[in-house]
């Protein structure tokens, strides 16, 4: 079977959907934060996908783009889980509930 | 448009003038003069007298001569088809009941200022008898049904004044509020009985009804016999006929002179009058809606006739057994009532208004001298605690006495007679043997208990202290009685049946002397088997009365009779019965509606809505747990369910 | 800017000019309310005499463009059904002037208060614009929060009044709902009275539009005048309310909500007429037979007004149900009568509860003998109240029963029924209980001199005359509502013609 | 033949790529945060392979150098600095468990019914270039400002760290 645009898209959409599952379930933050990473990558694979098989470099400069700003966003967001577990002493989401009302 | 003036011609000025004059006065006494009794006293003695006079020519100008003088209305309100103004009618029937109100008002006035005369509220009842005239005169002279239901209320609301008049006493302001709420009751059938007429005439004036009724009788079709018995049930509740009956006997709380006017002569009688009034719509031939069919051949006029028949019976019955002398009268009152409305009910409104005016001369004067005796025993009712009074107080006595005769129906020497005679005529012209006979009957009842009341309080020795020292009382307080006296035995020798006959009911047949010269034995050749009958039961209540009363110290009655003694004391327990069902009933259903509105409307819908609110608030609240993930989720639901709905 | 303007004008004037008044010169306060409302009084006796009778339409117009754009403008008449209304207005604004003496904290705001309610239902009932109707209206609602919330009575007045102001709110929302339907449906872009009918006359809206546009006005101004499920308001807010507040909220403001009606729902919505009345006579009885037998149940005097003034409400309602001319002047002439029984009722009560301390029918008794005056013109009232003649209320009542009866014969025995014997039964006890029978004690006296007997008699005298010479009030309101019917009835009523209706004078 | 390779090497990465995805985000063995980073690590690899599959060089390049090089190792970095340890074994609730992979699961059905319903052409279009050099060429023509601006970005983002994790942060 011809591996075709679909085939890369089914993938990036079960990657996207496995990351979104670890956001849900997992209670660790930074392994959420892991998981959120995944659904970054599967969206890449997307892009890269449609512009090899739409024949321009659009693609492929949006997920250049995209890992600069994943990688910004990962310093400023571990820093943050640093700062919180420093105050909180966990990283357990459950115990970060100071918005129950 | 404004008001019509006041007409011109002088004679309606009469009319007028004998309407507003005790209004003036009484609103003269409440308003100025308070305090000032001399002047409180002539006002309204002045106001009741030229009304009087003026009555009297009146009656002379217009009751002999037959004709009518409709007045120029003054306009009350008038939209679409309702035009409600207020008219007079001066013609034989008004003026005649115009003299009996005028004249009976003003001797009760010239009485209340001896009888009233120690009491501090001096201005206050004088201003109210005046209000009463007032209202009584707008009923008599009225020429169209929302006017008479104006007066009717307005009757009721001064009564209601008169009889709570000491309203301190609790019995006193009970018996006020049970009058007026028994009027009530009457009023609302009144009401509904004057909505199906003017519905169907398209009018509420009597001119235009009985024109439009003698043009067109089958013009109130089916409603017929039920707008009768409707306006009836006004009089019910006005004459105090059987079922409404109860507020009369309560109402002798209020001071004697206005039971002797008002329980006796003229309120009550407003009721007979307006059935002689509308007599024209009362007998149509029987015409019952769907619903009533079961009625069928019962017209109007029957069930008027058999009320009157009951009540008449059932009060002579009770009053046999009572021992205040208010009570006595109050009952006695009430059978004549039924006397007269059975007279109305048996095709006889003539006979009905002579009684009417024989009744008003000779139960005023019984309720005068009561008051003369209970205040000369320093307010005492009870009659066993009288006794022996003809002696000491020979004004009353032999004016009582005369009144007495009058209302058993003396032959010859009594106007009662002749009155009598003329119901039982009616009775049997229109075939009613049964109620011929419970007339008859009553007239030896009334025998029984009048004697037996002439014979405890007056005869014999005095039973109390106070008894002993009774006198005659003033000047101002035994001329009423005397000159009462006078019509309560004359009245029937007039020649009443050529007036009846020639100026109030041209058509009917009338039950009473024509010419001077027959008038003495009419009745016997007239209806010889009523005038018999009636003076052997005369007769016999009389000797019945001597036997069981004439010294004894205690009412034997119970003795013998304990059970039917007990029953009739209580009044035939109507009001026990009354208390038990009607009113508790009624006060039940108030209770639901208040439990409903208590629970259901403000507890369950408004209360309900608030809570409901606050549940939803209290809920929405467990959504914000703080957990992130269970953002993280309710967010990814979201973007599913729209993605989901969008793509479907 | 007609004299009819002034009536709104004055009683905000002096609001503001009293919040200018420093507390120095407190006494200025009541001198200036009073001055003001006596003023209006004035003003509206004039119009009412000087009011053309006989001609149906509007008198004494002055319109004067708002808001173009969305056909907003400020459009003052006054016709036969608000001509009385506003009279008794002003008669019911100065007694409770006068009465409101009886505030001792903070009587700068009070009377900027009363004054603004007193403008805003005098405003309401001139505004031949529906905007400025419902704006006048919602006017006078807040400040009912704020005095029953500040001066009011009993422990639970807080309560009493959110309940009272949410309820009223949700109410005139609703009504709001149907304003603006009327005015988007209707593309006449403009919620004027007199164009809105001439536009729907040539492009009348679907019935079923007009039903539910009419359901909810009906509902809306029906809750702010207490049709029967939506009632229970009324009651505990006039217990808990001052004086001065009870006697203009039960007195005017509750008529402006039935006079809104006549004004919006009757001539314009035809089809809704038709559909509605039924139900409208039947939630009716509601308010005559049901708030009666509560009224039956009272044991506290408010209670017992507030109860019975539902039960006219009801007499009211029924009079507009059989859309007939006689029964919409009845109900007009109601409205009218009650708006004086009403507030004379509360000032009477507030006299006794400032000089008994309470209002329990049970604690009292023999009052006639402590305080002649207020016990006579407590009898007097309550005797108007079950519709005794000889007050403005008898005639009303007769009016709508005889306009009813050709239609709702049933209807007119339960009202009969209703007003004759139920009225009669609470009104009496209510009598027996505080008026009559042996003096048990109670504290206070009567009202001190003549001065204070003016605010009593200036409603109990209007209250007889009108009862006597009814006629002044009904062949002002004829003309006016024989043009209601014919709008609302679809085709032109025969009973009477919309030309002046000289003829209908009897025997001329 | 050689448009065999190509596919059975798609299908390898991209199983190998799901495999380790679900190992990293739910590994039933251990709970240990740094076993999921190490899976997330092989995720970015084989997708690395994908990358050059689709002709994509330099990013993949780049996806293995800045990804798997600098961002997991960040990730390890404060995994170490807060040296989680196991997660303890908090009562699953299993609700919010099953509800979550139901959402997730109808959404990832939404995606793939779309993406098939679409049917995009499955035939090979002539290849692009995905070398540094035409990159580089469209990078610094067509979206040099964009590029510039990720420069910015970065600097943002270094200043927001020193600012977080400086110690008297209240």
């Amino acid at each position: 079977m011809i591996v075709g645009l679909h085939h890369y898209l089914v993938v990036s959409a079960l990657l996207f959907s496995l990351g979104l599952f670890g956001v849900l379930a997992r209670r660790n933050l930074l392994v959420i934060y892991m998981s959120l990473e995944l659904m970054l990558n599967a969206a890449n694979l997307a892009l890269v996908a449609f512009s090899r098989y739409n024949a321009n470099l659009k693609g492929q400069v949006m997920v250049f783009f995209i890992i600069t700003v994943a990688a910004a966003e990962v310093a400023v967001g571990l820093a943050l889980i640093v700062a919180l577990y420093r105050r909180r002493g966990t990283a357990h989401v459950e115990d970060l509930n100071s918005l129950r009302l | 448009m404004e008001p019509t003036h006041l007409p011109a011609t002088n004679f309606q000025d009469l009319a007028w003038a004998i309407l507003l004059l005790p209004l003036v006065s009484a609103l003269a006494i409440t308003l100025g003069l308070r305090r000032n009794r001399e002047l409180t006293t002539t006002l309204s003695l002045s106001a009741v007298g030229i009304g009087f006079g003026l009555s009297v020519w009146l009656f002379f100008l217009y009751g002999v001569s037959g004709e009518r003088l409709a007045a120029t209305p003054l306009s009350w309100m008038s939209v679409g088809s309702l035009s409600a103004h207020l008219g007079l009618t001066v013609d034989p029937l008004s003026t005649l009941m115009l003299m009996v109100v005028t004249g009976v008002s003003f001797l009760v006035h010239v009485y209340s200022t001896g009888y009233m005369e120690d009491d501090p509220e001096y201005p206050r009842y004088f201003a109210s008898l005046g209000f009463f005239t007032f209202s009584m005169l707008g009923i008599v002279l009225s020429d169209n049904f929302v006017q008479t239901f104006i007066f009717w209320e307005l009757v009721g609301v001064s009564s209601y004044l008169l009889v709570g008049f000491w309203y301190e006493k609790p019995a006193a302001a009970d018996a006020a509020k049970k009058a007026f709420l028994t009027n009530r009751i009457g009023d609302f059938g009144f009401l509904l009985g004057i909505l199906i007429v003017w519905a169907a005439t398209g009018t509420v004036s009597f001119d235009a009804m009985a024109a439009k009724l003698k043009a067109e009788p089958g013009i109130l079709g089916a409603a017929a016999s039920l707008a009768g018995v409707l306006i009836f049930l006004g009089a019910v509740g006005k004459s105090a006929q059987l079922p409404l009956h109860v507020w009369l006997p309560d109402a002798m709380e209020g001071p004697t002179p206005v039971s002797a006017l008002i329980h006796a002569a003229t309120m009550v009688a407003a009721g007979v009058y307006m059935l002689c009034r509308v007599y024209f719509l009362l007998d149509l031939p029987a015409a019952w809606p769907a619903a009533l069919s079961f009625l069928g051949s019962i017209s109007a006029l029957d069930v008027i006739a058999w009320t009157g028949a009951l009540t008449s019976l059932v009060a002579g019955v009770i009053a046999i057994q009572q021992d205040d002398i208010k009570r006595i009268l109050a009952y006695s009152t009430l059978s004549q009532l039924g006397y007269m409305v059975m007279a109305v009910g048996c095709g006889g409104p003539d006979a009905a208004m002579f009684h009417l005016t024989t009744h008003a001369c000779f139960k005023a004067l019984l309720f005068l001298g009561a008051g003369a005796v209970i205040y000369a025993c320093h307010h005492e009712q009870n009659i066993w605690k009288m006794g022996g009074l003809a002696k000491r107080m020979p004004v009353t006595f032999w004016t009582f006495l005369l009144a007495t005769a009058a209302l058993c129906g003396l032959p010859v020497l009594s106007s009662g007679f002749y009155s009598k005679d003329a119901i039982f005529a009616a009775a049997l012209a229109s075939n009613r043997p049964v109620l011929f006979g419970i007339g008859v009957l009553v007239v030896g009842l009334t025998t029984l208990y009048m004697s037996r009341l002439v014979i405890i309080a007056f005869l014999g020795e005095s039973r109390s202290e106070a008894a002993s020292h009774a006198a005659d009382p003033g000047r101002n307080m035994t001329l009423p009685l005397l000159i009462l006296a006078v019509p309560s035995v004359s009245l029937g020798w007039l020649p009443v049946g050529a007036y009846f006959k020639s100026a109030i009911f041209p058509g009917a047949v009338t039950h009473s002397a024509e010419g001077f010269s027959d008038v003495f034995f009419e009745p016997f050749n007239h209806s010889p088997l009523g005038a018999f009958l009636g003076f052997g039961l005369m007769a016999f209540g009389l000797s019945v009365a001597f036997a069981t009363y004439w010294g004894a110290a205690m009412d034997p009655m119970p003795g013998h009779l304990p059970r039917l003694s007990r029953a009739l004391r209580n009044r035939l327990y109507f009001d026990e019965i009354y208390a038990a069902t009607l009113i508790p009933l009624h006060d039940a259903v108030a209770a639901l509606a208040d439990w409903v509105d208590r629970w259901i409307v403000q507890g369950l819908f408004v209360r309900g809505i608030s809570g409901g609110m606050d549940l939803f608030g209290r809920a929405l609240r467990l959504v914000q747990t703080g957990n992130l993930q269970t953002y993280a989720f309710l967010f990814v639901a979201g973007v599913a369910l729209v993605v989901l709905l969008a793509l479907k | 800017m007609s004299t009819l303007s002034l009536l709104p004008l004055l009683p905000i004037l002096g609001a503001l000019v009293i919040l200018l008044v420093p507390a120095a010169y407190s006494a200025a306060w009541r001198g200036i309310a009073l001055g003001m409302t006596g003023v209006n009084l004035l003003v509206a006796t004039t119009i009412f005499f000087t009011f053309h009778v006989g001609i149906g339409g509007y008198q004494m117009v002055a319109n004067h463009a708002w808001v173009p754009a969305i056909g907003l403008n400020y459009h003052v008449g006054v016709d036969g059904l608000s001509v009385g209304l506003l009279l008794v207005g002003a008669l019911v604004s100065f007694a409770a002037t006068w009465v409101s003496s009886e505030i001792k904290s903070h009587e700068r705001f009070f009377y900027v208060l009363l004054l603004v309610i007193s403008g805003g239902v005098l405003g309401s009932l001139i505004s031949l614009d529906l905007f400025f109707l419902y704006f006048f209206n919602e006017l006078a609602l807040v400040p009912t929060f704020l005095m029953i919330g500040i001066w009011g009575r009993g422990a639970d007045r807080s309560a009493i009044a959110f309940q009272i102001t949410l309820y009223l709110s949700l109410g005139a929302l609703v009504a709001l709902v149907g304003l603006i339907g009327l005015y988007a449906l209707s593309g006449a872009n403009t919620l004027d009275v007199v164009t809105l009918a001439a536009w729907l006359k040539t492009h009348p809206l679907p019935a079923s539009t007009q039903t539910v546009l009419f359901g909810l006005l009906l509902f809306g101004f029906g809750t702010l005048v207490g049709l029967w499920p939506f009632h229970s308001w009324a009651p505990a807010g006039y217990a808990a309310a001052p004086t001065a507040t009870a006697m203009m909220h039960a007195g005017i403001l509750k008529k402006v909500g039935a006079f809104a009606l006549l004004r919006a729902a009757f001539p314009l919505l035809p089809e809704g007429v038709a559909q509605w009345t039924r139900i409208l006579a039947i939630l009716c009885l509601g308010n005559i037979l049901y708030c009666g037998w509560v009224a039956m149940r009272q044991r506290n005097l408010n209670l017992l007004f507030g109860n019975s003034s539902l039960a006219h409400m009801g007499f009211v309602f029924l009079g507009l149900a059989s859309v007939s001319l006689i029964g919409i002047t009845g109900a007009v002439l109601i409205m009218v009568a009650h708006a004086l029984l009403a507030s004379l009722e509360y000032a009477l009560s507030g006299h006794i509860y400032r000089e008994t301390g309470h209002l329990e029918l049970d604690r009292m008794g023999g009052l006639m003998r402590r305080m002649p005056f207020i016990g006579a013109a407590l009898v007097a009232a309550m005797l108007a109240g079950c519709g005794v003649p000889g007050f403005a209320s008898f005639a009303g009542e007769l009016a709508v029963m005889f306009g009813v009866w050709p239609t709702l014969p049933a209807f007119v025995v339960a009202a009969a029924f209703g007003g004759l014997l139920i009225g009669g039964i609470y009104m009496l006890r209510g009598i027996r209980q505080v008026a009559h029978g042996p003096d048990v004690g109670t504290t206070g006296g009567d009202v001190p001199c003549w001065t204070g007997r003016i605010p009593y008699l200036v409603l109990l005298v209007p209250l007889i005359l009108f009862g006597v010479a009814p006629y002044v009030l009904v062949d002002r309101i004829r003309p006016s509502a024989a043009l209601v019917v014919e709008r609302a009835l679809l085709k032109p009523s025969p009973a009477a013609p919309a030309a002046p209706a000289v003829a209908a004078a009897p025997a001329h | 033949m050689s448009e065999l390779l190509p596919s059975a090497l798609f299908y390898a990465f991209a199983g190998l790529a799901l495999v380790f995805g679900f190992l990293c985000v739910a590994n039933p063995l251990s709970r240990n945060p740094v076993t999921s980073a190490m899976f997330l690590v092989l995720t970015i690899v084989s997708l690395a392979g994908l990358y050059i599959l689709l002709h994509a060089f330099f990013l993949a390049a780049i996806q293995i150098l800045v990804y798997a090089g600098a961002v997991m190792v960040l990730f390890l970095f404060v995994i170490m600095l807060l040296n989680l340890e196991e997660e303890e074994r908090r009562k699953i609730r299993g609700i919010t468990l099953g509800l979550g992979a139901l959402s997730v699961a109808v959404i990832a059905g939404i995606l793939i019914r779309a993406v098939v319903a679409a049917r995009p052409s499955a035939g090979t279009t002539p290849l692009v270039e995905g070398g540094i050099r035409n990159l580089g060429h469209t990078l610094f023509t067509l979206y040099l400002l964009p590029f510039e601006a990720m420069s910015l970005l970065l600097l943002v983002g270094m200043v927001g760290v020193i600012l977080l994790s400086k110690k008297d942060l209240k």
